[in-house]
């Protein structure tokens, strides 16, 4: 078992410099967890084959090689006993961190999040918090087969008392992740499993950007694209795009679900005037309502055409070959765009 | 340290027959058929009764006030006390509780006070005790949750070196839920020290027993999970405690976990809403009035002169006091402060809750009475 | 048992007639289901306490003693297994209708529901459908204690493949639960707890509305309120409250949450050009939010203001003696209302 | 009619040896080791030889096409061919199956075709074929959900008093899931006419069994359900095959589900993209080589004169067969259709989900090689 020290993991120093040479997401989170196991004794990770095998993504790869089987192992197969569980754990005075194999296989689970995670610190008047961190690689663009490729958001920012973040670069995914760890909130991680293997991301100068605000990753001036996760590639992409149609576009990358960074977006479209949100998860309800419905009671006035959601379709994710009918793309969010009446 | 190992447990069957020490008429059962086990020590018997006695004239008063609409619901374990009482007792200051909402008296019996305790059922705060200090998590309404809080926790003191032992307490109809289930085998894999006293009540809300499980008992899902299972007679609070405590010191000194099968019977309604003359026979309930685990207790320790009326009369008083307290408590107004609604919900402070706040606010504000809305 | 007959449920024929007398809905609900088995014995019901004690809100009240114990009758307490055997039944031919005791008690339910219920027909590409209604009493206004107040019809709205109804009165809840039993697509149906009792309803003449339409329950020129079950009740308090200022509230009761009504309640925005929807569930995520969005979306250049949302806040539904400052009332409507910009 | 019954069910503890009628050397079990049992008729052995052999070929050429690319996916049941292959043999084609994404070659020698039933892991639908016609279950990738399914489908048809009886293969890591405990408890609490075949693979992807339980077996949880339980060789063919037809014959007249542990090894990695080397030897792969459950029924077949080079030729020909039309249809395009995908959600039309059906339609007519997009 590899020493560790009594030293909380402290959430202003998040080390970006860690993230700083150019590592894949995957490795990333690797390093954030292993920094909070050496850092903090009372971290613990365990979940479904997140042990031995490093998980399915290998992002726990060599954690229990080198931190022991009492601080990262594998638990038995069972959601809701992993979550019910990491709340005694918590209540205990330890910090777990478990894994979600998928977003649906985290469903399982439910009752135990939505009803004692979201709720414990609000039971018992502040006296009972939980450090949790729950990791779920979420998403699409990867081929998978049914339940592999939910995105899960909806269900959890709904639900008062969690916090909900999603990295969309390496950077951010060692600084949010710490964050998160330290955090005495539960955290909902959301990991777009089809970015574990980028090594580009929008790399931070100067310390980590807190992981409750938004970044504007691209500045413009004619519309806003909000984005999150895996989309954040998808907008930049359609950003560079719409360069040829002579359309600035700012992109933020939300970072933060729950809370939401009123601060930041509202900035951007006053100044734009217009704005798109982008996920991958079913529009009806999706996490883009919320967007932009409270965009449009905030800025109405600023606004000069209705927000607009390139999204999912109603459906249930399709399967691997017919996915990229169903994913936003840069075309796509191209032709939405186009059909707001420009000339207002 | 590993927390399983390669070991698998060896299959034994739980005794048919419920585990009791002191029968339904008083007696003390006799020497072979105790399987090994003494009588608790005389001073615990009377311990265990008095905690008994107050606990019911507690929930009796509680009952009459929900009655009286100042509660707005409440579950009653009026009938239970020997599985209640005698578990709690059997632990430690620094062991900890994992209640359902069936076990106040339990919890009361910990020494959490009334209007702490009864914050939930009054409705003013959802649970109104400080766990870590009473070391006695909320009262679980989600049925079966509770179990894997129970289990994360020891298993967290067991990680950490410090003997401590949980109780989950769990009733027979949420024994049917996936979280019992779990809750069982996280422990077994995990030699969790975790002790699981199942009230085996005869009743979830309606339904009886016959349709939760097809097995002989309860304790016998002990076998599936290579955990030591236990069936006793809930209404013997000897042999509960003497049960209880075994497993709970097995448990702090790594033994792993204990499911235990305590058999008893819910005298009252589910909770104040409830209507038991649709599903259950008065008659029913009578046959179990004759095996009351106060009066057997009182009956045992009254044979073996080991209360006199001075005691009687001490127990009296110090229930009549919890029953004052405990109207004193519920007949104050409750504290409320709309504001503290949004004070718990995030450790982390929100700039748009904060908004939500202060509309509240602003509103109560112009309410001319100063806090009221309609 | 009673006599059933073979005779196949028809969704054209429910009989508004059946609940014109003065029903409580629980006895419009209780009648529906009674028609249900009498016509068709395919129709079975269980769940927990739903035997012998009806139900703990006595909904199905004397069913197991009329239809028998093969037809109507008391399941082992597990939600999970409640839906996952309906799933089994219904692939056989049945159409179960199952109740959860409480929203927050679908949770444990959660992965069949939304896994399975919701894509078994799309997976199998329409060859296998589940005709199952999951009955769910709602929302709070009853002193509930913590967890028998949810609203969770924001978790089952977002996801696609479910059918989400509420009704707002007496006869709506005989001729939509009808309608939710014999349709072949799976049906959330919430009811709403707090109206059980209520005897009062909207009375509607002639045959019933189909459960996929909002109605208008009343006129107005100047807002639209949009409201649903428990809502809808306060929305036209409001209306009423409204006139006093002048105000004229048309008020819709949205009936159905997915699908959701756009040509009714566009063409009532359409009218008003200004809108605000009520719901008692979390605002963060919230239906309204899907409701704000879309109609924004969709009527944008006909909107003078902003669609405003007036819903519980973002915690955990209060404790009982604390709920009033939570659930929406006439009062913090119009206060709400007057926070627009009214001279543009 | 009530779907339960007062009487309990007495508690039995399975057998710890696995029952066996032909051992890994490929010798007839001696008749008192047996248990009563006879060996399956030989014609039966032939037959489960035969389906075993072929599957094996499918099999494995279905891991090779994956390998190549041609599927998005495949956990093959490489090893395990007794338990999936014994079991679906001792089914009638009115029972149903409920398999998991382990039980390809179950499905497949139920007769759904190739095409039809590698849609899932190819990725051109979920699911390809139709459950009604094949009386199959889609596999279920959510792990012991399908438990529950197979117990509702039996008690709807016991209900309808209907002769069919349902099967739910469950792996071992499933097991812990809350819904393996629900699935257990319904099917014994409603005596549903369910046979649970638990193919215990000794991993759950990378974790082994002793973590996911601290029980002697994963039979000994039948106790806990009033449910016979048996522990099984699950790389004999003749050991599965007779104990899962006396428990279907008993589920479908009455008699109650069964639980079934068949002893089993995964031979292949738990799909194309594990790596087993990070969490188990070569050697235990190598050991379970030496048990394989096909050489075994071949010697035993061998030494009984029971198969001679003619059948052998006949059954390396069909193998090769379904191997090429396995190549076949997966070499051949799927058929894509994206509007499809607009199909299936609802039986009632939307209007909404139709907008956006018409605009993946403008969109795809936009592109010109008119139906693929970037
Ligand atoms: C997950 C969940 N489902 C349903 C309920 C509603 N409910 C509350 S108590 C109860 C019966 C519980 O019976 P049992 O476990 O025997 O405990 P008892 O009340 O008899 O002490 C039910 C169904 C709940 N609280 N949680
Ligand atoms: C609810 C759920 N959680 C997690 C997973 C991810 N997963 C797929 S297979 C698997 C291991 C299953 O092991 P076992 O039950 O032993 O079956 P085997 O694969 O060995 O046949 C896991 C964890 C899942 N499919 N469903
Ligand atoms: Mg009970
Ligand atoms: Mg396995």
């Amino acid at each position: 078992m590899a020493k560790t020290t009594e030293t909380a993991a402290d959430p202003g120093v998040t080390q970006p410099a860690k993230a700083a040479k150019p590592l894949t997401m995957a490795a990333a989170l690797n390093t954030a967890m292993r920094d909070a196991l050496t850092e903090d004794s009372n971290v613990v990770i365990f979940g479904e084959d997140v042990g031995p095998l490093g998980g399915v993504f290998r992002i726990t790869d060599g954690l229990t090689r080198d931190f022991g089987e009492d601080r990262v192992w594998d638990s038995p197969l069972a959601e809701s006993g992993i979550i019910g569980t990491a709340i005694g754990m918590a209540m205990y005075g330890l910090r777990p961190i478990v894994e979600m194999q998928f977003d649906a296989f985290s469903y399982p689970a439910f009752e135990q999040i939505v009803s004692h995670v979201a709720k414990m610190r609000n039971r018992t008047r502040g006296r009972v918090s939980l450090p949790i961190v729950i990791r779920i690689p979420t998403s699409g663009g990867i081929g998978g087969v049914e339940h592999h490729s939910d995105s899960s958001e909806a269900y959890w920012t709904h639900t008062p008392g969690l916090t909900v973040v999603t990295p969309s670069n390496p950077a951010d995914a060692y600084s949010m992740l710490r964050e998160a760890i330290a955090s005495d909130d539960p955290v909902i991680f959301l990991e777009p499993k089809s970015h574990y293997w980028m090594k580009e991301g929008t790399p931070q100068s100067g310390p980590a950007l807190p992981m409750n605000k938004a970044a504007v990753v691209r500045e413009g001036t004619d519309v806003t694209l909000l984005s999150y996760g895996p989309t954040v590639a998808v907008a930049l992409k359609t950003a560079k795009l719409a360069e040829d149609e002579d359309l600035s576009v700012e992109v933020i990358d939300l970072r933060s679900l729950s809370p939401f960074d009123d601060e930041t977006v509202g900035a951007s479209v006053r100044k734009t005037s217009r704005a798109a949100v982008i996920h991958e998860a079913a529009q009806f309800g999706g996490y883009g309502a919320e967007v932009a419905a409270r965009v449009t009671e905030r800025e109405f006035y600023h606004l000069a055409a209705p927000i607009l959601r390139i999204t999912g379709a109603d459906i249930p994710f399709p399967a691997p070959l017919l996915e990229k009918h169903y994913l936003p793309t840069p075309e796509r969010i191209l032709n939405a765009l186009s059909t707001w009446e420009w000339e207002v | 340290m590993s927390l399983t190992e390669e070991t698998r447990a060896p299959a034994v069957l739980p005794d048919a027959e419920a585990f009791s020490l002191i029968d339904a008429g008083g007696a003390a059962v006799p020497e072979k058929q105790r399987r090994g086990y003494d009588l608790p020590d005389i001073d615990v018997l009377k311990e265990l009764y008095r905690r008994m006695v107050i606990a019911r004239r507690w929930d009796t008063q509680v009952t009459a006030l929900t009655r009286q609409g100042r509660l707005s619901t409440y579950p009653s374990a009026r009938g239970q006390e020997a599985s209640e009482i005698g578990t709690v007792a059997a632990m430690q200051d620094t062991d900890w509780l994992f209640p359902t909402y069936r076990d106040s008296i339990a919890v009361w019996s910990r020494g959490v006070p009334t209007a702490e305790l009864l914050s939930g059922f009054r409705g003013d705060w959802h649970c109104g005790w400080d766990p870590n200090e009473h070391r006695t998590a909320p009262q679980a309404t989600p049925l079966a949750t509770q179990t894997l809080h129970a289990v994360g926790f020891a298993t967290a003191a067991k990680l950490k070196n410090d003997p401590i032992a949980t109780v989950a307490f769990i009733g027979d109809g949420a024994t049917s839920e996936g979280d019992a289930h779990e809750g069982f085998n996280f422990a077994g894999v995990w030699q969790a020290p975790t002790v699981f006293v199942i009230q085996n009540n005869q009743y979830a809300i309606s339904v009886p027993i016959a349709k939760q499980t097809r097995a002989r008992m309860l304790a016998d899902r002990a076998v599936g999970y290579g955990i030591p299972g236990y069936h006793v007679d809930g209404n013997d609070a000897a042999a509960v405690y003497t049960i209880v405590s075994e497993a709970l010191e097995r448990a702090r000194s790594g033994g792993g976990p204990t499911i235990i099968e305590c058999l008893t019977y819910r005298m009252e309604p589910h909770t104040n809403s409830d209507d038991p003359s649709r599903y259950r026979d008065a008659e029913d309930v009578a046959a179990w009035k004759d095996k009351d685990p106060i009066d057997r207790l009182e009956k045992y320790l009254t044979a073996q002169d080991a209360i006199d009326d001075a005691l009687r009369e001490e127990i009296a008083k110090e229930s009549e006091d919890a029953a004052a307290a405990m109207r004193d408590a519920m007949n104050a107004e409750p504290a409320l402060d709309p504001m503290e609604l949004f004070e718990h919900v995030y450790n982390a402070p929100r700039p748009a809750l904060l908004e939500q706040r202060n509309a509240l606010k602003a509103e109560l504000d112009e309410i001319s009475d100063g806090g009221r809305v309609n």
